[in-house]
């Protein structure tokens, strides 16, 4: 109970949490309720006048050929989350599934997916992403988590399986072993409970990775094809000279937006780590 | 009861496994029914791997560990589950056997759920707190708590309640007092003895050769995970044979007696052990046979065995080894 | 190890330095032209070999005064000079136009042949052609070109089936040429089809004999043909991976009849997006842009760059943005509903707002307005469309085709669903907008269409395979012909993969035979072309197997602050453009016309 | 007196409060005495080590004076104690295994934490070898990573940096508990050959094994929750204890040569309070069998015997 | 250290034998067919029994028409003769030519970038963990950096330097109105033009660089060996240099790792300066469905990937004893 309390205690006093889930929060809100809020969906060539800086109508401008920026803001950003939510969650599963196996097994399964997992984190991921997208020609959204999720794992997995290692070789666990538990459940119910901060900390990570990592895709034109996204937001502002024609409304606000995104993360990552961890307290 | 046969542990090192390293080598004792025995040595000596192998937390490598005459490592299922029925094991560091983010109590649930699913709640919390009751602890004050708002010695009087629980039969103490504070030390040894006189085995694995004495029937030394002297405890320490069991004999501080000064020989450098004796570097009776020659087990009285050349009968220490000029160069002290 | 550290890391951005700076394009260092230099199969010699024609240093600044940038021509890195080479010559536009020549050049705007190389051609009777060269010509090794390499040219037509050109030889009916002198030729022809024919004579680059008889089938097949040995205006000069760069021929031998091209340099820049050059226009940093810059309506009005029109559409048209219709899909196997959906959709949004006005609606018949005397007024008043909602529903609703499900989308006559995809290759922004203004009027109109971009190569393979719905093509540009577009169109026989044209595969004997008879009337009867192409649009009308939509533009806007006099609506000598196969059809005429700015 | 501490206090602060770690500490340290310093855990016998050279948060000095060699420590003050670091008072942590810097070699280390503080490497140098042999290290050592040696020739290695300096005052925390038997007594010997070869003036060895001072230590002072319970030469700690923690404790070990079944040891019920809020009077009441009234009132700290001090009311009653 | 050697070489070829063969794979199983696309660009005048004629010819040109055994048996063989095949992008050039002509700019882009970031973000996040003030100022702006996309700082810089302040290039290598020659001009020009694309990675990089110190540099201040000095009285100048020499080794361990990544960022910023390096190159190749030319860029960069990660290994063999004395059996 004591305990309970004092990560509550720290987490209401830390403000790296506090702003960093409160500019999520805001985030996830204009995600949540934005489009509806739109007035026009965000493919409509609502102005006939073309581009335009932000006014009442449009409120964050309107594109080259006249789609409001709001809208496919708000839509962008729901699409931002999703990936975020399930990237970075398939992800964290995968790693935890390769990094509990390794670190809980150990012995030749452990030898294995060692070297596996170390191939795939020596592979740079964005070639393979490539690669995987150019072989995907229609494209969706989930499709995108999809390919996220199953190469983001690697760190994931080494970094669990790094805490599995050292959480093994706790008497509790031999302790449960001689109760004749089973090896799932002695992962589920006695080293994942011990790892739940860090667990927490490696999908918060892995969320925003897979924010980063589909804003990449998505810039260099192997994203969704039939969705709007932050990314592509600024992949048709850079095609479309918004630079040139200093169309600022148009790339400003969906980088801004994933960098306030991933860097709120960051700092709520930061912020619980100095919670769960003592020692950083105190700096 | 329990049985090692020649029992091995190897562990493979190198880049692709290539060099072998015998954490415990070719062992073998027995515990008879309702006997304490002690599993005595330094860390590194391979005694708690020997607690671990008995617990099938580790798999054995050569050899065969039988109990009741059943070879444990075919245990599988169902008769594993009826193994740890009747075996179980309390470890050295109290903190380290509960999930810090659990409260103390749920190892007593979780037994419950693997062996006991069919007793009702009511009448398992009422199991629970006798248990309690036997091991000397109050149930009221001690039920409900997080591992750190309790003692240490609570805590192992906690997970010796939790085997009995079972239907015990032998129990692996594995250096279960050399965390726990003096004041309570004794109470959990007591407790120990207790329940041998309810006719349980114990392995008892400790460095300390006089917990040994005071508790167990017969005692095991281990060196680099080969047993030098085994027997009577008695015997063991009234007359120590082997050079290591007298050293560790002296180095005991007691309270009546002061060291004699200056007979531990210290490593002066890691050494890899490279065939010989194992206590060869150390040793300040060593011949030079010694150093090539590995001594074996001689049984020099009555459940008093030794493995030491100058109690191996049929050894020529005259025979001249090639590594004299090394040792004479390395084992100086100051 | 932090000093360490430094020192390596100071090395190693030295070395970086040194090999980006001389790594990826030329060494400069000049030297004449090794002609005989077997060039090793993909051995890129350029990389040394330099081409220094006048034998001065070339300089390491181009002087601005004397130097025309352009853009828009190459999509990708030089690659290759082959001028035979099929699929990359964008890449290294100018090898053909500039470097190499061609028989005739054809001016789309008068649509007249204009004689190059050739003195004179005509058809002696109506199996033979003559042609006589001027005299004088040389390539740019100072031999002399003479009827010999134009033979030679032909007939590697017949030696290698994979050149692109072969079809001359197996399909055209050239069965035969003759050396007559040292200038003129006789091509000797069966069954001959004219109209094809007249489009090798602007678009067959003559190769120097002496240079390419030696060479092995793959050399001239696959080769690179680095050091480009040529006949016209320009020489390659240099290349790196966003640009091409040629230098003025001093000794071409049109200069006494065309006069001289007046930028000595031409630097042809790879622009890696639209985004870029435009940037580049804006400062003037390009002197030329043949790019498809969405904002320039904009720039123009305001007097930043200048269009070949001053108001909209601002551009030329180039070639047809046609919907093809997967005929042997259901419901598009129906020709009342491939009409009504002619009418369905909203071309003069996608002319509006996709394009904010730089393109032009196009004729129902799909012909270019260089080819509107081929439009038959008539027909087309009589069976032409135009976008109107309530007329397609109409139509559909006269078809049998209603709304059973209530739905809001109309379901066959036989009671099944609609669904349909009209895709185009993502990526091309312009044509996604397009499309899904496709999709959203048709959807007005009840049909149940939705947009999909698929990446180019499933396009590629759904175009050619015949698996898609719908899909935009503009494969046919500019040409000397109708019968270039309707080619296209109705091209035939059906076959597995249709590579070049009829994407849809409409199977309609009476058009394919209307095309052939087209392709078999000699140029000069206009009447009969007339005629022929009337009767086509009559069938395609009715037919509606493909529905022609926009003209993409000639896309072309440049700036005057270093040359001037380019073409324009009040000066329309030629076209204002640096695409490939568009030098011989006024490109380089425009370069001749050039004049350099008075420096203030 | 070598050392002199009046009324030490100090508190961890903790989120939930200040833990009265170690209170009202008041005794002196003769020259060449070597003082045993012992408790179960909790009971503030480290922090007491530890606060006479060097406070790491969250610990914190509430009040007190130490005194050593006449010259009162600011210890209070972490920049001004730095001059007195090593030179005067030095210490033996209990992580000797982790305290070498693990990407130098120890003769690396060792010259340049010397000259940090203005010591010649070169002129320690032989003396170092010296004491190298001393402890039974080859003086290869000087030439390896900390990871090469064992744990106690890692202890070894350490005790020899800390005493290198000759301070006045070396503290030795629980150096011995994470020994084997056999390591434990020869260490435990080389801290009396220190003190022999006056390597160190007096040493504070702190440990939870009674036994093992009385092996080495001239005196032993033994803590209970926080406050001090009793210091005595350890010869009448150990033969005539005063204190009843004291005696209760003695009488828990276990004896050598005893079994189970001749003679039945006993430990000390109960478990010692809890610092964030020590209850008032004495704070062995509970566990006390002799308790009575007076022991509400917390008993000073007193001298009953030469050298023999205790904190008990009884003994000050049945003295009185 | 002879076993972390084994270990390492051993994985890397294993990932190397992996990485060439999933190349392998590439242009076999992907959709569509790469001399079909290639031949999609032929005149449209050609007719169709032509084009099946150049199909043929191709196919047998690229080796398409082989059993596969033998196609992946020829690959491998190729592969040691530093033959990656022929671009179908810019046929007929072979694919280790095109590469030749990027590497120089990637090395010149990344090279800098990656170990100057990684150079002053160390050293700013050891300098940032000691000064309270420092740190507040510091910490939130590396957030910020390692947030932002690399893209969108591209952009920002290509706009408000190239554009709005019209003070750098924001496309292309060198000027167009040049050419490489050995002069002073040109060098200038070359570093106009690197600047932004350099500057974009360098900051976001330096931002995760200078976190990953402060933190690393927090845990080792707070590691016994520099609570024993501190016993001691070590001046702090000796125990901050000691835990910045310890907590470089992870983050040596994290340049190896942030190779992959990185190689991401150069691409899109690459992408966003036209800058034509390896990214922007593989970008081309798949637009253009040249799946010659993306086996042989993924190739290369897997290739560089290793190198570099090998590299990073042999100079953790140097500054950490304890692979050295073979103790430590794990990392990277």
């Amino acid at each position: 109970m004591k305990k309970r309390n004092e990560v509550l205690y720290f987490a209401l006093r830390n403000k790296k949490l506090l702003i960093g889930s409160g500019i999520i929060l805001i985030f996830l809100l204009l995600a949540w309720v934005g489009p509806a809020f739109a007035k026009y969906k965000p493919f409509d060539y609502a102005n006939p006048l073309g581009a335009e800086p932000p006014s009442t109508e449009y409120w964050f401008g309107t594109t080259f050929f006249g789609q409001d920026v709001f809208s496919q803001f708000v839509n962008g950003l729901r699409a931002t989350f999703i990936v975020g939510l399930l990237g970075g969650g398939l992800g964290t599963l995968v790693g935890m599934i390769i990094g509990f196996a390794a670190g809980y097994r150990g012995g030749i399964l452990d030898e294995i997916l060692n070297a596996f997992t170390n191939i795939v984190l020596v592979i740079p991921t964005l070639a393979v992403l490539l690669i995987i997208a150019a072989y995907l020609q229609v494209r969706s959204l989930l499709m995108e988590c999809l390919f996220i999720g199953l190469t983001a794992w690697p760190w994931a997995a080494r970094a669990i399986r790094a805490q599995t290692f050292s959480l093994r070789t706790r008497d509790f666990v031999d302790l449960a072993r001689l109760s004749g538990m089973k090896p799932y459940k002695i992962v589920r119910r006695e080293i994942a409970p011990n790892m739940m901060s860090y667990l927490v900390l490696v999908f918060i990570l892995q969320f925003g990775g897979a924010i980063l990592t589909a804003a990449t895709l998505d810039f260099i034109g192997l994203g969704p094809t039939n969705a709007i996204s932050l990314g592509l937001m600024m992949q048709y502002a850079v095609l479309w000279g918004a630079l040139p024609l200093g169309m600022w409304w148009w790339f400003v606000p969906p980088g801004l937006a994933i960098t306030a995104i991933v860097g709120a993360l960051y700092s709520m990552n930061v912020g619980l780590d100095e919670i769960f961890n003592p020692k950083l307290r105190e700096m | 009861m329990l049985r090692l046969d020649n029992v091995s542990k190897v562990y493979r090192i190198g880049a692709f496994g290539g060099k072998a390293l015998y954490a415990v080598n070719n062992v073998s004792f027995e515990v008879h029914k309702g006997e304490v025995v002690s599993l005595i040595g330094e860390s590194g000596s391979g005694k708690s791997t020997i607690g671990k192998m008995i617990l099938r937390l580790l798999d054995v490598t050569e050899g065969k560990i039988t109990y009741n005459g059943e070879d444990i490592s075919t245990f599988k299922g169902e008769t594993l589950k009826n193994y740890y029925r009747q075996v179980q094991g309390v470890f050295q560091d109290p903190f380290s056997s509960y999930n810090p983010i659990f409260k103390a109590d749920r190892i007593f649930e979780i037994l419950r759920e693997e062996f006991f699913p069919n007793i009702p709640i009511p009448e398992w919390q009422h199991r629970v707190k006798n248990a309690l009751v036997s091991v000397g602890l109050n149930p009221a004050h001690v039920l409900n708590k997080y591992p750190y708002q309790l003692s240490g010695g609570q805590l192992q009087c906690f997970l010796i309640a939790r085997a009995l629980l079972l239907d015990i039969q032998f129990l692996v103490a594995d250096e279960i007092i050399s965390m726990l504070d003096a004041s309570t030390r004794i109470d959990v040894l007591n407790l120990l003895a207790d329940l041998k006189s309810r006719g349980l085995s114990i392995l008892f694995i400790t460095h300390d050769l006089s917990l040994a004495y005071y508790i167990s029937e017969r005692a095991v030394i281990l060196y680099k995970g080969y047993v030098v002297e085994r027997g009577a405890v008695e015997k063991i320490f009234h007359t120590p044979l082997h050079p290591y069991t007298r050293m560790l004999m002296d180095s005991i501080p007691r309270l009546d007696r002061k060291w004699e000064k200056g007979t531990t020989l210290l490593e002066r450098k890691i050494e890899e052990f490279r065939g010989g004796c194992p206590y060869y570097e150390r040793c300040p009776v060593a011949e030079k046979i010694c150093a090539i020659y590995r001594p074996s087990l001689t049984e020099v009285d009555t459940d008093h065995f030794v493995a030491c050349v100058h109690y191996e009968p049929s050894t020529n220490l005259l025979g001249a080894p090639a590594y004299t000029e090394q040792r004479t160069s390395q084992s100086g002290l100051g | 190890m932090r000093k360490l550290a430094l020192s390596v890391f100071t090395m190693l951005i030295l070395a970086s330095l040194l090999l980006a700076a001389c790594g990826p394009a030329t060494t400069p260092t000049p030297e004449k032209i090794i002609q005989t230099v077997e060039v090793e199969k993909r051995v890129i010699e350029t990389q040394i070999v330099e081409v220094t024609p006048t034998g001065q240093v070339a300089p390491t600044t181009y002087p601005r005064n004397e130097t025309l940038y352009v853009s828009g021509a190459a999509w990708g890195p030089a690659s290759t000079w082959n001028p035979f080479q099929p699929g990359m010559l964008a890449n290294t536009t100018g090898t053909i136009g500039l470097v190499y020549e061609f028989l005739f050049f054809y001016d789309p705007l008068t649509d007249k042949f204009i004689p190059w190389l050739a003195e004179k051609g005509a058809w002696t009777d109506p199996t033979t052609y003559e042609v006589t060269l001027r005299k004088g010509l040389t390539w740019s090794d100072g031999r002399p070109l003479t009827a010999e390499d134009v033979k030679f040219t032909l007939e590697l037509g017949k030696k290698y089936p994979a050149l692109w050109f072969s079809p001359l030889w197996t399909n055209t009916g050239l069965t035969d040429v003759t050396l007559v002198d040292e200038t003129t030729l006789k091509l000797t022809f069966k069954d001959p089809l004219y109209q094809e024919w007249e489009n090798y004579l602007f678009n067959l680059p003559i190769v120097p004999k002496h240079l390419w008889e030696n060479r092995s089938e793959e050399d001239i097949t696959t080769g690179a043909n680095e050091n480009p040995v040529g006949s016209g205006a320009y020489l390659y000069l240099t290349h790196a991976e966003d640009r091409n760069v040629w230098v003025r021929n001093e000794n071409w031998w049109g200069i006494p009849i065309f006069g001289k091209p007046a930028p000595k340099y031409i630097v042809d820049i790879r622009t890696s997006s639209n985004n870029v050059a435009l940037g580049m226009v804006v400062k003037g940093e390009l002197d030329l842009s043949n790019n498809f810059l969405p904002g320039i309506a904009t720039l123009a009005e305001k007097g930043y760059v200048k269009t070949f029109y001053e108001k909209a559409p601002y551009m030329l048209s180039a070639n047809t943005a046609v919907l093809f219709l997967n005929t042997t899909k259901k419901p598009l196997d129906d020709a009342k509903f491939r009409r009504a959906l002619a009418f369905a959709i909203d071309v003069p949004s996608i002319v509006n707002v996709a394009y904010a006005n730089l393109v032009k609606a196009a004729s129902p018949s799909g012909l270019l307005p260089t080819m509107s005397k081929y439009d038959d007024q008539e027909v087309i008043a009589r069976l032409g469309y135009t976008f109107d909602t309530a007329k397609a529903k109409q139509m559909l609703a006269d078809a049998g085709y209603k709304d059973v499900n209530g739905d809001g989308f109309v379901e066959a006559p036989d009671g099944s669903k609609i669904e349909l995809q009209v895709t185009c290759p993502n990526g091309w922004t312009d044509w996604m907008a397009a499309i899904d203004i496709i999709a959203s009027s048709a959807q007005a109109a009840g049909i149940n269409i939705k947009a999909a971009y698929p990446d180019y190569g499933a396009w590629n393979t759904a175009l050619q395979g015949g698996t898609f719905d719908m899909t935009l093509n503009n494969w046919a540009q500019m040409s000397n012909t109708p019968w270039t577009l309707y080619n296209l169109l109705f091209r035939h026989p059906i076959q597995e993969q249709m590579q070049a044209g009829n994407f849809g595969r409409y199977v309609n004997q009476q058009m394919f035979d209307l095309v052939d008879a087209l392709a078999r009337i000699p140029t000069t009867d206009e009447t009969g072309m007339k005629a022929a192409t009337s009767k086509i649009q009559e069938l395609m009308l009715t037919e509606m197997p493909v529905i022609p939509l926009w003209y993409n533009g000639l896309w072309a806007q440049w700036t005057e602050t270093t040359w001037t006099n380019w073409p324009n609506e009040k000066n329309p000598v030629s076209l204002p453009t640096t695409w490939s196969g568009y030098w011989q059809m006024g490109g380089l005429q425009t370069l001749i016309n050039l004049k350099p700015a008075v420096q203030p | 007196m070598a050392l002199k501490v009046e009324n030490l206090t100090v508190y961890y602060q903790t989120l939930r409060g200040d833990v009265h770690a170690l209170e009202h500490a008041t005794f002196q340290i003769a020259d060449g005495e070597i003082m045993g310093l012992a408790g179960e855990s909790g009971c503030g016998k480290t922090t007491l080590g530890h606060s006479l050279i060097v406070l790491f948060p969250p610990m914190k000095y509430i009040a007190g004076k130490v005194l050593l060699d006449g010259e009162e420590l600011p210890i209070w003050d972490s920049e001004r104690m730095n001059a007195y670091r090593f030179r005067k008072v030095s210490l033996i942590p209990q992580y000797a295994m982790n305290a070498m810097n693990p990407i130098r070699k120890i003769g690396k280390m060792i010259q340049e934490l010397l000259e940090s503080r203005g010591v010649d490497y070169r002129e320690v140098l032989p003396e170092l070898k010296r004491r190298l042999d001393l402890v039974s290290l080859s003086h290869e050592v000087l030439n390896m990573y900390p990871i090469e040696l064992s744990g106690g020739m890692k202890q070894r290695m350490v005790m020899v940096i800390s005493s290198l300096l000759n301070p006045s005052l070396l503290i030795a925390d629980e150096i011995t508990s994470a020994l084997d038997v056999a390591t434990q007594k020869a260490v435990a010997e080389m801290l009396v050959e220190f003190r022999d070869c006056q390597f160190v003036n007096t040493m504070i060895v702190v440990t939870h094994d009674i036994s093992i001072l009385y092996q080495i230590a001239d005196s032993i002072l033994i803590m209970y929750a926080g406050v001090l319970a009793e210091k005595a030469p350890t010869q009448s700690i150990i033969e005539s204890p005063r204190h009843p923690y004291t005696r209760m404790l003695i009488s828990s070990l276990p004896e050598v040569g005893v079994r189970h079944a001749d003679k039945r040891l006993s430990g000390i019920p109960g478990n010692p309070p809890l610092l964030l809020n020590p209850p008032t009077g004495c704070r062995f009441r509970d566990r006390c069998p002799l308790a009575y009234e007076r022991c509400l009132e917390e008993p000073p700290f007193l001298e009953i015997e030469k050298d023999h001090y205790v904190a008990c009311w009884k003994e000050f009653e049945s003295h009185a | 250290m002879r076993r972390y050697l084994t270990r390492k070489i051993l994985i890397y070829t294993l990932t190397f034998f992996l990485a060439v063969t999933i190349d392998w794979l590439i242009p076999r199983f992907m959709p569509g067919d790469p001399i079909r696309n290639m031949l999609a660009r032929v005149s449209v005048a050609s007719n169709a029994s032509a084009i099946q004629m150049m199909y043929d010819y191709y196919a047998r040109l690229f080796g398409l028409d082989l059993p596969l055994w033998q196609q992946y048996l020829n690959f491998w063989k190729a592969l040691f003769q530093g033959n990656l095949g022929i671009s179908t992008y810019l046929f007929p050039t072979p694919v280790i030519e095109v590469l030749k002509r990027a590497v120089p700019y990637d090395a010149f882009l990344l090279i800098p970038s990656i170990l100057l970031a990684w150079y002053a973000g160390n050293n700013f996040g050891a300098i940032a963990a000691r000064s309270k003030r420092l740190d507040n100022f510091i910490l939130p702006l590396s957030y910020v950096l390692t947030a932002t996309p690399y893209m969108w700082l591209g952009i920002l810089l290509a706009w408000f330097f190239g554009i709005v302040l019209g003070l750098f290039p924001i496309a292309g290598a060198y000027s167009f109105s040049l050419r490489p020659t050995w002069s002073w001009t040109f060098v200038l020009d070359l570093l106009h033009h690197w600047f932004l694309p350099f500057a974009s990675l360098f900051i976001i990089d330096f931002g995760g660089w200078a976190i990953g110190m402060r933190n690393m540099i927090i845990y080792e201040l707070e590691a016994e060996y520099s609570r024993y000095l501190t016993a001691l009285g070590a001046p702090q100048r000796l125990i901050r240099r000691y835990a910045f020499n310890n907590a470089i080794l992870p983050q040596i361990t994290g340049l190896a790792l942030r190779l992959g990544v990185i190689v991401a960022g150069a691409l899109v910023t690459e992408v966003v300066f036209s800058y034509p390096g390896i990214g922007y190159l593989l970008l081309a190749a798949i637009q253009n469905q040249d799946y010659f030319l993306i086996q042989g860029c993924f190739l290369f960069i897997i290739l560089g990937v290793l190198i570099a990660n090998f590299v990073i290994d042999l100079v953790y063999i140097v500054v950490d004893p304890r692979t050295r004395r073979g103790m430590v059996g794990e990392s990277a």
